[in-house]
């Protein structure tokens, strides 16, 4: 029986409701209708009175669910869209992210943001979000690759005593099979997704996918490149980079959000800092193009990293 | 000359109490055969654009109609002029769109992603615009483009080139739930611009039901919270929407301040084209609401002795005719050439930054 | 037994129609003398605060107080049981605080930010709260906090602990603008929780007169919009106050949803204790809403016979010493010492990254 | 004559008022009362009808000078401190940043941002969101540390065709003097503010004080620390930083915004991946705490980069 990305969520979501009568779910059209991706389908049926429609309202979205939160609920919140977050974004930021610093109250609520590009999806269905919430204190930022982290992350986040930005990759959710859930990693380490010895290249999320194929076309040029899987944007686990890049002496890091600052920026200023002499060569970054997100596929295959860009990329690495 | 009562429901507002019905004047002729013809044009339209989006291939991105909403939508883009009002139409404007005068071209060249659109591939669909030419290009964030509307008539205000011109945009009934809509729709209130603000309350937000999105009565209810005035229209009725925007906008360009007309309709297809609404329940189906405006719409004209039905045909015709010949163009024009894109997000290229890293 | 009429227009919401006067009944005696006593006490010790700040030294930070709006505030929270029911107490609610029964130490540690007080000196002056004891902690951006109360009952109700228990929260004419406000007042109303919001229309925000912020003629036009029961009281008649408060707060517990009181009231006082208010004209310091609350309420005591002149000065004395023990126990505490914090963001220990680059 | 930062935002934005007509300042409290920091004092009286105190609605105020914008006037936005700009993020990144690639339309509005903490001002009244900002492609993010950058580079960014985040420090308003304006620098072009040959400090706004003064300290020691003042966060000048770390060989960025990725991360990406070989040591970074800013003065004072912390950082730098 294989199972999707997509299903995981959905099977993660069944698995919290049922474990724990606390998770309730919250969010633009995911009662009856199951939410624009399906990722709640029949959850209103099973748990009746735990799933809720929401107004079109993500402002007061997040800040019921902290208040929900506050009371020993924990509410798992879908934005329709990460790029909607934007206007739930100060009660994010400011009010669930703030909360146990401020008054000693754990926030136990899990946004679930279905992110990054899509064919045609446009400026504003297509956005990753992880850069933007990673850079505020209080928030833990989850960036699943696969089926089984999909389904295990969701999970542990739903049993965190903070708040987790779930960023789920909508280009992943269809494709993307798996047998089974497998084993759950830890959350905060990364995982080395394919061993090599050459070059290292940190993806996560729908890049990671890129990264393989990438890795893969190197190989037949006699090329080992490593591939870590970040799995958590923050915390990042700096040390199975930093143990990779020990290994291999170059860095590739790819992502999908905009290029200033951000994800591969932080890889590379703790690489830098922190294992400088173990670089044999200057670090690279990938990252899209600096404007918003095209509509038209053509110029959209070109705005993201691609195994292509990628693979050229590393072909210069790896010749330095 | 005949005579016909339509009911107009005007709820009084702050100051001005309206009264609560209108008759129907031979001078709404001229109005309501050209909203007539453009809501048949894109009715025509949007089943083309459905039909394509089906049949795969050409157009990208998602296709979202406004059937049943076309008169409620067109009346209101019937009062604006081109080139001098202001428009910020929403998802479900297509009638809109045409009543205000965009070109057809622009639309179909917008859904196949061509580059001699308005949007040159960048963004799609309901999208587009042109906003200096007055035409505003929403982003998808709903309520978002109340307050660019408003701002824009707030500029020519301050710079003395407002004159008699007027502005429009539209929300759902979802849209108005938006922190966006609420904080638009208060500050032109208070700058009193003349804005006229078309709620279409099409009983759903996607698949939620309006019993999940406000609890009050009647969302014109609204309208005397915000010291505006506002309306309560059957957006199935176009003579009842020529009426009642007729007023609104008479009203906004007499310097009465935001105007709120609230359209209370069903939307007839999904969300959007890949949507088979199948959780709108039978029971809506066979309300007042979900009578088809554009079947209403030729019946009244006939029935007024406007038009035969004949001529209606001939439109339809004519109509098929303008969208084809759009396709036609617009199909063979070039889609974006990303070596060709210079990927500037600032119109000062000397700050634009190059890639590092 | 003495009857007295006071003015309380009870404005009508979407289903319920109150009577426009309620009189006053000798069971309000205890409720009106509970809450006398809170906002003299509440008075004497923003005046300390007010000192305090002026001396400088030991208050870091501004200092907002609520003068003015101290029968109002205290009205609501005296309908709140401490550890039971759930307040969002805002700016000026000092006099609801003590009404709800937070411990006066929890003012004065945190203003003087010593690390004994619930925010250990993380945050300060009225950001403070107890969240899981019920008092929420406000961050600054306004109209925030009604969506997080609403959000703590919709979870009782979920896991069945509601029971009698109900919510409140407070905005003022300014925070009205925001979208947050909007978003979780329509929220509220759509899930039908039991939320006592009051609107305090003190005539400013900071600067601001009212006619920059709306263009409604009572803001409680409102209610009616979002579908929830609405109040207009005169703010600076804790009669009346008390009066409307009961209702609204009965009618919340009994299943009626949300309730909005709106008090009119003006802010005898900066925005801040930096704030000298110059730019509030002459003219509205002689309204009818300047009048000291305070005043008008030992007045209204003594006229019903509840109290006599020398048991006010009784209390006035006993609140001086309680807030006098109060900073003299606050003031030996210790400040924050920055190496002993841990600066950890997040609960989970495990999770907390160490310091990079 | 001496001005103060503040001073000179005020002139700036008097001579923006005098020069163009399509100028116009909107913003809460800035009307008669002159704004929470004065910085608009005198100025309605000065220009009648247009200085305008908005309501409390800053994803309204931030979607009407977009409008605006479009109607060819050239609005000011004040917020009142920075912090409340994450109610209006979504009409800045997405509303105004995408206006001119979607639509070929300029979009000329400069949104003025109080930043920065100042003591006892806690976790909504300090931050800098510079990086946040800086994130988003359409934005030109400037952060002015002098008093002749506040004036001048305020009245460049009115004229600027492109949506402007005005990052003025709190910190700066009444402490920093000039005896003028001085003349004007390009925008988008760093500054070297203090040569030295042993090590090159990035800083900029509050920041830049902060290292001048360590650089100070160091002389005595002997050390010359050059320190370079950004200016403008993006673009950032690449070419300035190389061209100082190539003479120095040491890196050391400082920031006051939170420390993951952000103003610091980008620069030393940056100089990481294109100057890798000139770095005689691993390139360092010193932040804020990862906490939100607190209010108390003892923690504020720990929490931000401070002249000791930075001439700490730089001892183990210059040490290296
Ligand atoms: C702020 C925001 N949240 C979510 C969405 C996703 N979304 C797009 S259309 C839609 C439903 C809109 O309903 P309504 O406003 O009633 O308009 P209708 O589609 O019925 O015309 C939703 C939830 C959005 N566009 N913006
Ligand atoms: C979203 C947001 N914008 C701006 C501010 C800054 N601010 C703090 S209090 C205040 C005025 C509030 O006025 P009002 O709501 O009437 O309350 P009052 O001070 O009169 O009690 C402003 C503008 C804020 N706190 N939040
Ligand atoms: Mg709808
Ligand atoms: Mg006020």
């Amino acid at each position: 029986m294989s199972i999707t990305y997509l299903e995981a969520i959905r099977e993660a979501q069944y698995e919290a409701l049922r474990s724990d009568p606390n998770v309730f779910l919250y969010g633009q059209d995911i009662s009856t209708f199951g939410g624009a991706f399906k990722a709640t389908k029949n959850l209103s049926r099973e748990f009746p009175g735990r799933v809720f429609d929401s107004p079109i309202s993500e402002d007061a979205m997040i800040g019921m669910a902290v208040g929900a939160a506050i009371e020993g609920a924990r509410p798992i919140i879908e934005m329709q869209f990460a790029d909607f977050s934007s206007v739930g974004f100060n009660q994010i930021v400011n009010q669930a992210a703030t909360l146990y610093w401020r008054t000693n109250t754990p926030c136990p609520i899990t946004i679930r943001m279905p992110s990054g590009g899509t064919a045609g999806s446009g400026p504003f269905h297509s956005q990753s979000m992880e850069s933007i919430y990673a850079h505020y204190p209080g928030i833990v930022i989850l960036t699943p690759a696969t089926v089984e982290d999909a389904y295990w992350m969701l999970l542990e986040s739903v049993k965190l005593n903070d708040p987790v930005i779930f960023c789920e990759h909508k280009f992943l959710y269809y494709h993307l099979k798996s047998e089974g859930f497998g084993e759950a990693l830890p959350i905060g380490k990364a995982r080395i997704a394919r061993p090599g010895r050459d070059a290292t290249v940190v993806a996560y999320s729908a890049m990671l996918h890129e990264a393989l194929k990438s890795a893969e076309e190197l190989q037949m040029d006699g090329y080992q490149v490593e591939v870590v899987d970040l799995r958590s944007v923050k915390p990042m686990d700096t040390d199975t980079i930093l143990a990779s890049v020990s290994r291999t002496g170059r860095l590739l890091a790819v992502g999908e959000s905009f290029p200033w600052g951000g994800v591969t920026a932080e890889i590379i200023a703790r690489v830098s800092s922190e294992a400088f002499h173990m670089l044999d060569a200057p670090p690279m970054r990938l990252n899209s193009k600096d404007t918003p997100i095209p509509y038209h596929p053509n110029l959209w295959k070109t705005h993201r990293p691609t195994t292509s860009s990628i693979t050229a990329a590393l072909r210069t690495l790896l010749r330095y | 000359m005949m005579w016909m009562k339509c009911t107009i429901s005007i709820v009084p507002a702050t100051s001005t109490l309206h009264s609560p019905d209108v008759a129907v004047h031979a001078d709404m002729r001229e109005d309501f055969l050209k909203t007539l013809r453009c809501i048949i044009l894109s009715r025509i339209l949007e089943e083309k654009l459905g039909s394509l989006y089906r049949a795969g291939g050409r157009i990208v991105g998602g296709v979202y109609l406004g059937r049943g909403q076309e008169a409620f939508s067109a009346a209101a883009g019937n009062n604006l002029r081109y080139g001098k009002d202001i428009y910020g139409p929403l998802i479900r404007d297509q009638a809109g769109r045409i009543a205000y005068g965009e070109p057809l071209l622009d639309a179909m060249r917008t859904y196949l992603g061509v580059i001699t659109g308005p949007m040159r591939g960048r963004d799609g669909n309901i999208h587009r615009g042109r906003p200096r030419e007055g035409c505003m290009a929403m982003i998808s964030h709903l309520g978002s483009l109340l307050s660019v509307v408003a701002g824009a008539l707030f500029a020519r205000r301050l710079r003395g080139t407002l004159g008699d011109t007027v502005g429009a945009t539209s929300i759902g009934d979802g849209g108005t739930s938006t922190g966006a809509f609420h904080e638009g729709l208060n500050m032109a209130a208070v700058e009193k611009l003349p804005l006229v603000i078309s709620v279409a309350n099409n009983q759903f937000a996607y698949s939620t039901p309006t019993s999940r999105q406000y609890a009050c009565e009647d969302l014109v209810d609204r309208a005397r919270g915000y010291g505006i005035e506002g309306y309560s229209v059957d957006g199935t009725d176009l003579l009842a929407c020529v009426a009642t925007f007729r007023t609104a906008f008479a009203r906004a360009r007499a310097g009465h301040g935001p105007q709120m007309v609230v359209g209370k309709l069903l939307r007839l297809g999904g969300h959007g084209e890949h949507d088979d609404a199948s959780y709108i329940p039978d029971s809506a189906r066979h309300k007042h609401e979900a009578r088809d405006c554009i079947e209403v719409a030729k019946k009244q004209a006939i029935d007024l002795g406007w038009i035969t039905e004949a001529e209606i045909r001939t439109w339809e015709e004519e109509s098929r005719r303008e969208v084809d010949a759009a396709q036609a163009i617009a199909s063979k024009e070039p889609t974006p050439d990303p070596y060709r894109e210079t990927w500037h997000a600032l119109s000062t290229s000397e700050l634009v930054e190059g890639q590092h890293g």
